[in-house]
């Protein structure tokens, strides 16, 4: 019973994932409309010629803040959980 | 400002909480209207089982697991095949997700 | 604890791994690489060290609780940059124009500059101090407790 | 004080980010300057939270963009489509605040007595605050990556929290499970953000909502988004990791995971409604939402009677008061594309689902925090093994009484008022859901009565003879959504004219919020 | 034009990591096993996220000594820079409450160590 639910799902799941890799577009030529604004104006508008670094610091800066978030939270959480004892 | 009004209907809390306070009222009133000789203390307070011992206290409290004994013989033939689902198994949780979402794409892509 | 061979080369190599990942930290906003990937590449040496010499000979000399501190500077440091912007807005770049790492490079491809980014080699330095302590932090700690419970079995 | 409301998006999320960041710092130095830290951080979070509602009743969407040269400058000069990360606030998401910051605040203030005998208590509140921090970016952002990066903070903290009692072989299972499934749907969020990325190159939910077009990708997108969403939500059958949870969770954690679960099913709202809107097949949608609700009512109520441990009786209920809401909020989903359905019952069962989501997060949290307070003093969860509680712990057993009688929805608490709604709307759509709807609520008194009835009644155990009512923390943590019970209970038309009413609206009008952002 | 590969062989690529993992966290009992294709899957969405930005003969989005060529997106690389991030801290917890499973159960079987049920 299980491993029939579990074919039936897993390969209709396959099938429209691959599916949906059908109809996306052609690989190597993605639409641009908001990568070709950053490519433009990341220099003049951080000063860094590395536009990824630019983006990662700049535009979604808020992202790489919650990134550094994650990274703290699972580091307080591993050593949270091998805390030592208490001996009563 | 207490009034709920929605739709056609509406819902006042206060007319309810006033019909609380007049039961509660009576309630007194009636109790108020009992035997005065009843005293603390005396062999009135204790329970009377024609004679015989009352059972100790912990044997008087009702387990939880004893509550509803019918009403789970009654559904038999809904709840062993419910409770058999809910294997603590964490695979299962995810089969069961990709289930919904197989199931629910092929909604989508038939109905629109 | 390794053998002698191992812990006298990984003694000298894990310097050469931190300057290395230093320099991506601080090249960040020129050159490919940033905060991340050199922090990455820092705990990574530190991943050598305790590797070759044991967890507790390094829990000797480094204490899980260094490591948090460490990391919660760099947080604090990080989240203290993006609130320096606050006047005009969370996350503006306020260094831009100004005389510390303030110059704007000719747009177009150019030979960089590393006196360029605003808070960007700031936010990369912070974010390189963090990530280095976190994986260092994590590391230490996962490997302290598998030997530990090595020991126990 | 007009910067601080400009700003006050930012500062809701970032104010206990940096608390979170400070607080390993100063726990070292001194344990009592920590618990200050925490209490004056959430309470200063709260307080920004009430004031930012004002400031929206009054003017209506609140954006802030990041790290642009002004808040409100989304899209750039001579530019269409926005660029930075855009915070875009409206009367839904600052309604799902202020529940979270009521819920938080009470539980960090149960938490300063319950965890006095637990070690590592540092980390433990730096976790909570990175959950405070986390869920409400999660309800303020209007950017799709953003969202999935603040959805995992929520769940890495709520896991490890969950976890947090190790000695306990269960807490770990749980809490293993929670950040699994958490982990599964976060990254078919992701997938589906990277389907809507490489179509349209976009990720702001404004900007994608313009351009949506409900092609087959978008359906698929749609799909994974739905079904991660309900697995974080715990409608049936997806909800099997929550019992299994939130049984286990200290009290205080597990009151405020209930609402980091509403928050993602916030989230699905908010994509169903602004992201999709009028593109979507609303008829489709709102059937499946439909259906996944009642059956969440049905089975959680009917696994709930049969449980033993009282928290995992009350995951069970959550799991079927979650039930409501999808059934209210789908009815009105369904219902979107007529306009006189809506007016005349669509548009009050969306208000009767978010209603029931502002009861649900007061009554919910006061029982889970008794039940704390029970196993604070006996030590146990098993409801075999108490009885006779209510002697020692009278203040215990009426908030007891009132989440009860709230949560099985006898009027006059405010339970009832929602309920009502919801009962009223649906029986228009369709009267057997409303029928069913009744009759769930009727088995929830029962199994409350039986878990009443065994914990706090009956003659004093010998086992409990010495429990005394539990510190004054915990008495402080538990009176606070008592009280919200009490004044939702008794002016149910002011809180629904007040914040319930301009949440709905904004769910239904998708026009404005994008309009917020594109500029008309 | 030239289109590219035919069938958008990475995406295919892509299907098949997330249908490996997919099969793994459904079949393998085993707790590490479980969490070895959760890391599986999140390497599937991160290849799916970075292959995104590709752009025929494009180059890095670096202006340092940079020939005079169109770049690739560079949002994409900093979304996959962030979610990778995120799978490891992830995977680093999990890993760490397994440890913790097998200290009290003594099995990392999910069917063996599990207490709940029902």
């Amino acid at each position: 019973m299980r491993k029939i639910a579990m074919a039936a799902s897993l390969s209709v799941f396959i099938a429209f994932l691959i599916a949906a890799t059908l109809v996306i577009h052609p690989f190597g030529y993605p639409p641009s409309q908001m990568d070709d604004y950053i490519i433009e104006n990341a220099q003049s508008e951080t000063g860094a010629n590395n536009v990824v670094t630019a983006v990662v610091f700049d535009y979604r800066g808020f992202d790489t803040l919650g990134e550094a978030t994650i990274l703290f939270t699972a580091v307080t959480g591993v050593v949270m959980l091998f805390r030592r004892k208490k001996r009563e | 400002m207490a009034t709920l009004e929605f739709g056609l209907d509406f819902w006042d809390p206060i007319v309810c909480v006033i019909a609380f306070l007049v039961l509660i009222a009576v309630a007194y009133l009636l109790r108020s209207r009992g035997q005065k000789k009843y005293k603390k203390g005396t062999v009135q307070t204790q329970i009377f089982l024609s004679g015989e011992e009352p059972p100790d206290v912990e044997q008087r409290h009702i387990k939880a697991h004893n509550i509803y004994w019918g009403f789970f013989q009654a559904l038999k033939g809904y709840y062993d095949p419910t409770i058999k689902a809910h294997t603590g198994i964490i695979n299962d949780y995810i089969i069961w997700f990709a289930a919904i979402a197989a199931i629910t794409a092929v909604i989508l892509f038939i109905v629109g | 604890m390794m053998s002698k061979i191992v812990r006298t080369i990984s003694n000298i190599l894990s310097l050469f791994i931190f300057v290395y990942g230093l320099y991506i930290i601080i090249h960040g906003h020129l050159t490919p690489g940033g905060g991340f990937q050199g922090g990455a590449v820092v705990a990574s040496g530190v991943a050598l060290l305790i590797v070759a010499f044991g967890s507790h000979n390094i829990h000797k000399s480094l204490k899980e609780h260094h490591l948090s501190i460490l990391e919660s500077g760099g947080a604090l440091i990080f989240i203290g940059l993006a609130f320096g912007g606050i006047a005009t807005v969370f996350f503006y770049n306020f260094l831009v124009g100004s005389s510390i790492f303030g110059h704007i490079p000719p747009s177009g491809p150019n030979p960089g500059d590393i006196w360029t980014g605003g808070v960007i080699p700031f936010m990369n330095l912070a974010v390189g101090l963090k990530v280095l302590a976190g994986l260092s932090a994590i590391l230490l700690v996962m490997a302290l407790a598998t030997s530990v419970m090595e020991v126990e079995e | 004080m007009d910067k601080l409301i400009t700003h006050s998006p930012i500062l809701i999320i970032a104010i206990p980010l940096l608390a979170a960041f400070l607080t390993p710092l100063i726990s070292r130095a001194n344990q009592k300057a920590r618990d200050v830290l925490v209490i004056t951080t959430l309470a200063f979070a709260e307080f920004l939270v009430i004031i930012l509602a004002r400031d929206i009743c009054a003017n209506g969407i609140h954006i802030y963009t990041l790290g642009a040269s002004s808040p409100t400058l989304t899209i750039p000069e001579q530019y269409m489509v926005p660029v930075r990360i855009i915070l875009e606030v409206d009367a839904m998401s600052i309604f799902m605040c202020i529940i979270w910051a009521t819920v938080s605040l009470a539980a960090a203030i149960y938490s300063l007595s319950s965890m006095k005998e637990e070690t590592g208590r540092d980390r433990f509140y730096t976790l909570l605050l990175l959950m405070v921090g986390g869920t409400f970016g999660m309800m303020l952002t209007g950017d799709l990556f953003n969202l999935f990066v603040f959805l995992e903070i929520s769940s890495i903290a709520g896991g490890a929290l969950a976890a947090f009692r190790t000695r306990f072989a269960d807490a770990l299972e749980g809490g293993l499970k929670y950040i699994i499934i958490s982990t599964v749907g976060a990254l078919m969020v992701l997938f589906a953000i990277g389907i809507f990325y490489a179509q349209y190159n976009l990720l702001n939910i404004a900007a994608l909502a313009q351009v949506i077009q409900y092609t087959m990708l978008d359906k698929i997108a749609l799909t994974l988004l739905v079904t991660a969403f309900a697995m974080k939500t715990g409608v049936v059958p997806l909800h099997m990791w929550f019992p299994d949870t939130y049984t286990v969770a200290p009290a205080s954690i597990t009151a405020m995971l209930v609402i980091s679960s509403h928050a993602c099913m916030y989230l699905l709202f908010r994509i169903c409604f602004s992201l999709y809107g009028v593109t979507l097949n609303m008829a489709t949608v709102g059937w499946i939402i439909i259906i996944l609700g009642v059956l969440s009512m049905f089975v959680g109520v009917t696994m709930a009677v049969p449980q033993t441990d009282i928290k995992r009786l009350m995951s069970y209920h959550a799991i079927s008061q979650i039930g409501y809401m999808w059934l209210g909020v789908g009815v009105g989903l369904a219902v979107l594309g007529n306009p006189e359905a809506l007016a005349t019952y669509g548009r009050e069962a969306i208000s009767g689902g978010i209603f029931h989501i502002l009861n649900h997060a007061v009554y919910k949290p006061l029982l889970f925090l008794t039940a704390g307070a029970l196993f604070y003093r006996t030590g146990t969860r098993d409801l075999n093994r108490m009885g006779g509680l209510g002697h020692s712990m009278k203040l215990t057993s009426i908030f007891f009484i009132i989440g009860t009688l709230s949560i099985s929805g006898v009027p006059p608490l405010n339970g009832f008022a929602s309920k009502f709604m919801i009962y009223e709307s649906v029986y228009r759509f369709n009267p057997i859901l409303a029928v069913i709807a009744m009759l769930v609520s009727i088995i929830t008194l029962a199994s409350f009565t039986k878990a009443f009835q065994s914990a706090f009644m009956g003659p004093e155990l010998s086992a409990y003879k010495g429990v005394k009512e539990v510190p004054k923390s915990m008495i402080i943590g538990m009176g606070i959504p008592a009280a919200g019970i009490i004044f939702f209970s008794l002016f149910p038309g002011l809180i629904v004219d007040w914040i319930v009413h301009p949440a709905a609206d904004a769910l239904i009008n998708q026009a404005t919020y994008i309009n917020a952002v594109m500029g008309g | 034009m030239t289109q590219g590969a035919p069938f958008n062989v990475p995406f295919l690529a892509v299907a098949a990591l997330i249908g490996i993992a997919f099969y793994i966290i459904l079949s393998q009992r085993n707790l590490i096993k479980l969490v070895m294709g959760l890391g599986i899957m999140a390497s599937g969405v991160n290849l799916f996220l970075v292959t995104l930005g590709y752009r025929e003969g494009g180059v890095a989005p670096i202006y340092t000594h940079a020939p005079i060529e169109r770049m690739v997106l560079p949002v994409p690389q900093a979304l996959t820079l962030t979610s990778i991030v995120i799978a490891v801290a992830t995977l680093a917890l999990m890993l760490s409450m397994v440890v913790h499973i097998y200290r009290h159960t003594g099995s990392i079987d999910s069917e063996e160590s599990r207490t709940m049920k029902g």
